[in-house]
């Protein structure tokens, strides 16, 4: 892994992107990296499109911004289609197969497929898209270990929402376990 | 030290100003600050203090107005139009000599314009805003650390100084998460608020907060007061921070959010041989004219980066005396530069330079 | 078979950005129906605030202009000086009309302005997400209310058709609702109404509209149909309130 | 002899028309997004549909035109 | 012989800029006389406006703030939120309170903010020369209203206790008149409920005082208090306009 | 030509104004403008034209940008802290390309200050007023007659560049009379109003006012659009007069009233035998650069002298490109300084430079 | 036995106390003026004052104190 | 006569100075010359001072305030004492000495009193004292000729008092012919 790695987490609004932003940088603030998280903000408006990046990086962090991230996770058609192209060669991306048809041309990436939404669904993880996509982000990049993103997720969890950290969990494990 | 937190920056400074002693702010909604008054409205009823959202932002400033006359620690945030109508009351805060903090989360204008970062406020910021002899002393943060740390200041200087202090920041700094450690700051030594209009308690003369002098030389005496001080804070308070500028060839000059992204080209520009450096001026107002001056002794050019279509660079351009040429980079409207492209402009003056 | 019911001309085909189930979007229609059935549309001039409805001047088929939050009325003002058969009306929310523009609102009602205002009080600041409006209900938590609006500290709601009808310039003030097919019928007459006394040149007309924020209000737009009717329309009762035609009813 | 045409792409799923239509005619296709990412409506019983309009009164998207 | 009158201790003993004839002075000794009574000049902030009053802060005893034009309510409200146990009272124009004030104004109405509204009508804008303000009556000649003001094209006067009766916070309105002995003891009486009610917490209290501008009215103080009498009460009669203690009489 | 008048500088521009066609002004009553809209108040009604006064000057400006948006030739008339007030407005009249005219007669500030003459708005007259990247044209008038004919300008360029036009007063030449003359201004060739949102009575698509773009590209391009306007009007308006500068060792640059007590300066300098000259910047923004860069040539010294605690003297240095050493004095409050003042000013440089 | 007493400098010569005193013993010395270019009040048959002080109640400048 | 004649005329609001100062300046316009007129002002207060300042030159006048005047009309005291010591050497003052007891202790200037609030008492012209001075400075400075400056009172008055010209042109005459 290069010692900076940037994300774009993309999607519907409300579809936990910014949550799963979150994960991922306490996870590296965990690692003891240096970090940052910045969405994409706007009027409020239901079903548009919500997006963060986030950096993990082993130097203080010039931008928050990520032109071109190394990995992407797209739980949406619009959203893989504006960042598909924008990842860098070599880059990684997760796509939700359930919402996104079509596949990528792009050989000089590796890009993963699972309907998460799907599975979600299916298993009684509503809204647990996001983290079934992130399991298998970690599953194909290992971008930190299990424990540390397990860690990250706990910090990111408010207190009175305690209770749905096995859920998440679930749903990362099942995301990373998918396909096996 | 405590423990880091992931905090936006809106948030990081809310806490910031509760840490400092604030107890009250008087707000209006306006994105891309919101996050900050948010914050406030918890935090505040928890802990005996006021939050209000106010009308309107004239009526938010003069709400400031009144509870730091009183003598309470008092802040309020908004982002470019709404600052533009805080402008009257600001004048009259500086001409009253009452001490407040006031945030600009900037974004880009002119008018309704768009929600995203921008850096064109620093006109208004760094020359009124406001009508008549008047300045805000204005600091910039760059990280979300910073944000917290210069919010302890900004009440300290706004007290001792018994002027308002701006913080000037931007939709990306406002929004953006990074870790986050509050320490206990040491305070400066601060007077005691004896000319507050608190109720005289039978105890002493009437104060008087006032901004009023109809006799012109009387005003006149007024503002040269007002302006010695002025001249103390430019001669204590400027600051700035140089990265890799020592042996800096091209100096490029920026702040906030645009001076993260000119770290990152520098860097670039080291990398490719050239040997680049930034000032990073902290407080705005004052500028820090004598730092950058003093650069101008070895570095060939000045490249100036802002997140508009240049206002920062006058200022460069004055503190340099045109002892080397001045050049300008910006994007405006919301739109970040990238590094790439700023390094692109780098070379370009290196090209020319050599 | 023939049309009975299709978009009216005034309202322009594009895709509104209004969330689901958001009634600005039904407000929209019942003024573009108005302005076609008074054929007027080639001299009306809206005035959109700064708000949820924003963009409306990309939706309204006739001129607009966008006006600072709360400004509307004076931008209003303007248009109607310089162009006194021209009929001009504003559309704003409750923040911009209530808040931040009350000394604009209070001034187009003591001028008795000839404009017309579309007042769309959904008890929240929409646009920016959520935050306590002048019109928030005791008790409703918002961004700003996180523990419910406390009237001791935050204030109480503020009754604007109630207050407008103090003002010897207004003309018109009425309170409809859009929370069912009635009440719809009732809002685009009094909205058609409105027009009609600025074209008759009257004095301001204003009609307020009480509206949903299923969004901010973390409900589904059923749901806050239902809010609007059981919650809203008891602190804010329909009715004329002021009616210089003579038929004020509360 | 009354029927709807709703614009799919328009329509962004609200269920307003679903609740008010007194045929309870109309529902919401969960298992499909349009292009917004919505679940549009359909009339699924068009033949019992009385051209009463108030599916297209309480439409916020006028995404419904009624005939009759 | 013992003093049966003489000034107010809260009133300090330096001359006025007021002209011959001008109530300012009186209202202003009247709110002195009630500080005096109700032992509160220690602990009272004055909030003097942009007007002829501007320079109040010099004829108070008690700690004074200038605000800019229009806003004293707001500025008010940020003393009183800082020191909830002070008393805190505003001192405003007619032009100060119902034209750039006027969202200040309703909104410490809505808000129920427990501060005082001392509120000088004298129907014109008496510092800047005479202009026309919101309260000037139908067909008054001022400078900006040279033909007299025409309702038409001008507006309408405001009637602001009636307006601020409809606001759930208002705790206190009232309208009286300094233009006899008889008028001023009731104009005492008046100021000092609304100081009272703010001592007891109930929220705002305002009472607007009918006062004389000679100079820009044109006419002789005697002639000027004749024209707040019959002229201007009639347009704005005297009585209590809200009293949540329970005493409304119009 | 026709006779000569007696008038204060307030009632000449306002017959200017309507001499230009305005025949709608809004404004809000303040010392030291009233004359200005009292002369409206009486005459529109009789030339059916429109005085209204605003509940505020936040009202003003908005009815300015309702009447501007409707093609309307449209002005507004202020003081400075009504000038604050408007400066969102201002923001959003540039963002939205409406023209119009708007006075400022300075007086002292910050707050209320006082009634008397400055020029300390200079600063938000050219850098603002308001937020983001923006610019008014700024007209300074020197004379009562300079007020008639800027003003007949200030339209034609207002309406030529869709830009608010600011006349940049003071109480002085506000409050004085002059003798003045109203000739047949030729105007310039103007473009139709065809972007006015007045109805389209069914023959065109829709006409939109607006400063809103939510997409940042699309600001960006929209400040580049005006800011484009900003090039050709810096080439081609910025205008300054020029007393006695050819062979001026000491060059007093000055501005508006300032700039007549220079003129006496000037001349007392020159009967002691000191070759000052004066540059009279009548264009404040764009500020005449080239013309007064053109004078760093043969001038030993600028001497900026204006009635404020110093603004305009940063565009002197910038113009100058500090080629020679920029002097400044002045007066603030409402305090006029006298030409003595100045020439001692002049002859203590004299003194430094021989 | 009762007495006003003026304060002759703060006196503005406004005349209201003029007008209403019951007594109708006070008086503008119309051939004075004050340094601030005032004729001010005087009361020309101080005997007759009842002291019921409705001179110095609409008095703008507080320039009067009743005795009684 | 110098080239440029600066005055100062100072008062009582209501006192007529402006007006004074108008008719000066007209009189100065009708011979051709450059002339300037300023008042002071202020809050409107009734019994305030008032003053203003006139310049009439033979080339363009730069300042139109004025320091130390060539002329004087003062009408009540507090206006002699800020004034008085202001003029010029050689300069003229002309004070109402029925508002104005003390007399000057300057010998370089030429001081004229004149009982002008009196007399226009006496002889039913009720504020024309401004007049009356007017008349008196004339007579001693010439400044102007008498024509001239009854074309300069002619042009000052607006056509609906019109018919009071003949007034003030009475109190003209008289502070011109008193102690005559
Ligand atoms: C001067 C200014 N202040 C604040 C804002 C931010 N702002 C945008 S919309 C809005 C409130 C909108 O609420 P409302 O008027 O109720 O309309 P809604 O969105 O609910 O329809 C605010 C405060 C702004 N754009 N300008
Ligand atoms: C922002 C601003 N606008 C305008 C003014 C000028 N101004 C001063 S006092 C005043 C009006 C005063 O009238 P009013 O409030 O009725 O008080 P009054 O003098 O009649 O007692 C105005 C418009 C100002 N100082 N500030
Ligand atoms: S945020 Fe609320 S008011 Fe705005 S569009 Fe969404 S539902 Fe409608
Ligand atoms: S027209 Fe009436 S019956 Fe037909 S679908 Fe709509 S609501 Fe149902
Ligand atoms: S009401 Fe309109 S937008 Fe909502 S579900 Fe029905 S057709 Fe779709
Ligand atoms: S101008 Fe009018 S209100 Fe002001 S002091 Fe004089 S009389 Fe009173
Ligand atoms: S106290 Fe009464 S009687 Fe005596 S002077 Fe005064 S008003 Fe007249
Ligand atoms: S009321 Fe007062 S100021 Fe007026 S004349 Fe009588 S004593 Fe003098
Ligand atoms: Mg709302
Ligand atoms: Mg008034």
């Amino acid at each position: 892994m290069s010692k900076t790695q940037s994300f774009i987490l993309s999607g519907f609004g409300g579809q936990g992107l910014l949550f799963a932003g979150k994960v991922i940088a306490y996870a590296g603030l965990h690692d003891g990296r240096e970090v940052s998280w910045l969405p994409s903000y706007g009027p409020e408006m239901r079903g548009g499109t919500a997006n963060c990046t986030v950096v993990l990086s082993d130097e203080p962090i010039g931008s928050p911004m990520v032109g071109r991230p190394d990995l992407l996770m797209a739980l949406n058609l619009p959203s893989f289609d504006r960042f598909e192209r924008l990842v860098v060669p070599g880059g990684v991306a997760v796509v939700d197969s359930s919402l996104v048809e079509r596949r990528s041309e792009r050989t000089d990436i590796a890009v993963y497929y699972i309907p998460a939404t799907k599975l979600a669904n299916e298993r009684g993880l509503h809204g647990g898209a996001n983290m079934i996509a992130l399991g298998k982000l970690l599953r194909e990049t290992g971008f930190v270990s299990m424990e540390t993103l397990l860690e990250g997720l706990k910090k990111s969890m408010p207190a009175r929402k305690e209770h749905l950290y096995p859920y998440n969990v679930q749903a990362i494990e099942l995301g990373y376990h998918y396909g096996e | 030290m405590s423990e880091k937190l992931l905090m936006k920056g809106n948030e990081a400074v809310a806490e910031a100003a509760i840490r400092a002693g604030c107890r009250h702010f008087f707000g209006y909604p306006i994105t891309p600050q919101t996050e900050l008054s948010a914050y406030m409205a918890k935090r505040m009823p928890k802990i005996g203090g006021t939050f209000l959202q106010a009308e309107s932002e004239v009526a938010a400033i003069n709400m400031v107005l009144g509870a730091g006359a009183a003598g309470a620690r008092v802040m309020t945030s908004s982002s470019s139009p709404g600052i533009s109508l805080k402008s009257e009351g600001l004048s009259y805060i500086v001409g009253s000599e009452v001490p407040c903090v006031v945030m600009n989360v900037q974004r880009g204008g002119p008018g309704l314009g768009g929600i995203q970062p921008a850096q064109s406020d620093y006109f208004q910021a760094t020359r009124g805003p406001g009508h008549g002899d008047m300045h805000l002393i204005v600091l910039a943060p760059a990280s979300v650390q910073e944000m917290v740390d210069l919010c302890y200041d900004a009440f300290d200087l706004a007290d001792l100084y018994r002027n308002p202090v701006m913080i000037l920041a931007d939709g990306m700094l406002g929004q953006m998460m990074e870790p986050v450690e509050f320490e206990n700051q040491p305070h400066r030594e601060l007077p005691e608020k004896s000319w507050a209009t608190n109720g005289h308690q039978n105890r002493r003369p009437h104060n008087v907060i006032n901004s009023l002098y109809l006799k012109a030389p009387e005003l006149e005496a007024h503002v040269r007061d007002i302006f010695k001080k002025y001249e103390t804070i430019r001669e204590k308070e400027s600051r700035c921070e140089a990265y890799l500028a020592d042996d800096a060839e091209i100096l490029l000059v920026a702040y906030g959010a645009a001076a993260r992204l000119c770290k990152n080209a520098v860097k670039m520009a080291r990398e490719r041989g050239v040997r680049a450096g930034l000032l990073r001026p902290i407080t705005l107002w004052p500028f820090p004219e004598r730092q950058l001056f003093s650069h101008t002794e070895h570095t060939k050019a000045f490249l100036t980066v802002e997140m508009s279509m240049g206002q920062m660079v006058e200022d460069v351009k004055l503190a340099s005396q045109f002892r080397v040429p001045t050049y300008f980079y910006g994007r405006t409207g919301g739109v970040i530069p990238t590094p790439e492209e700023i390094l692109e402009q780098i070379l370009k003056i290196a090209g020319g330079a050599r | 078979m023939a049309v009975v019911f299709e978009r009216p001309h005034a309202l322009l085909d594009v895709d509104t950005h209004y969330c689901p189930g958001c009634t600005h979007g039904v407000i929209h229609r019942l003024v573009a129906e108005v302005i076609d059935e008074l054929e007027c549309e080639g001299r009306t001039v809206a005035v959109v605030p700064v708000g949820c409805a924003v963009m409306a001047y990309d939706y309204f088929a006739c001129d607009a202009i966008e006006a600072p939050h709360g400004r509307a009325p004076a931008v209003a003002t303007g248009v109607k000086r310089a162009l006194p058969d021209r009929v001009v009306f504003t559309y704003q929310g409750d923040g911009d009309l209530a808040a931040i523009g009350t000394a604009e609102t209070v001034h187009v009602g003591t001028r008795g302005e000839n404009i017309t205002v579309i007042f769309v009080n959904n008890a929240i600041y929409g646009m920016t997400g959520g935050q306590m409006a002048p019109t928030t209900l005791p008790g409703q938590v918002t961004q700003t209310s996180p523990y419910g609006r406390d009237v001791k500290t935050q204030g109480n709601p503020i009754r604007i058709c109630e207050m407008m009808a103090t003002l010897s310039g207004t003309a018109y003030a009425a309170r409809v609702s859009v929370d069912s097919p009635k009440a719809i019928g009732e809002a685009k007459r009094a909205i058609k109404k409105a027009f009609q006394y600025q074209l008759e040149g009257r004095g301001l007309s204003i009609v307020e509209v009480l509206s949903s924020c299923p969004t901010n209000w973390g409900m589904s737009p059923t749901e806050a149909l239902e809010w609007v009717r059981t919650e809203m329309q008891g602190y804010y009762p329909l009715g004329v309130y002021k009616d210089v035609g003579g038929e004020e009813n509360v | 002899m009354a029927s709807i045409k709703v614009n799919e792409e328009k329509c962004k799923g609200c269920g307003l028309c679903v609740e008010v239509c007194p045929k309870k005619i109309l529902a919401l296709e969960t298992g499909r997004l349009n292009r917004k990412g919505y679940s549009p409506m359909r009339c699924v019983e068009p033949e019992k549909c009385i051209g009463c309009a108030m599916c297209a009164t309480v439409c916020p998207d006028v995404a419904i035109v009624v005939e009759r």
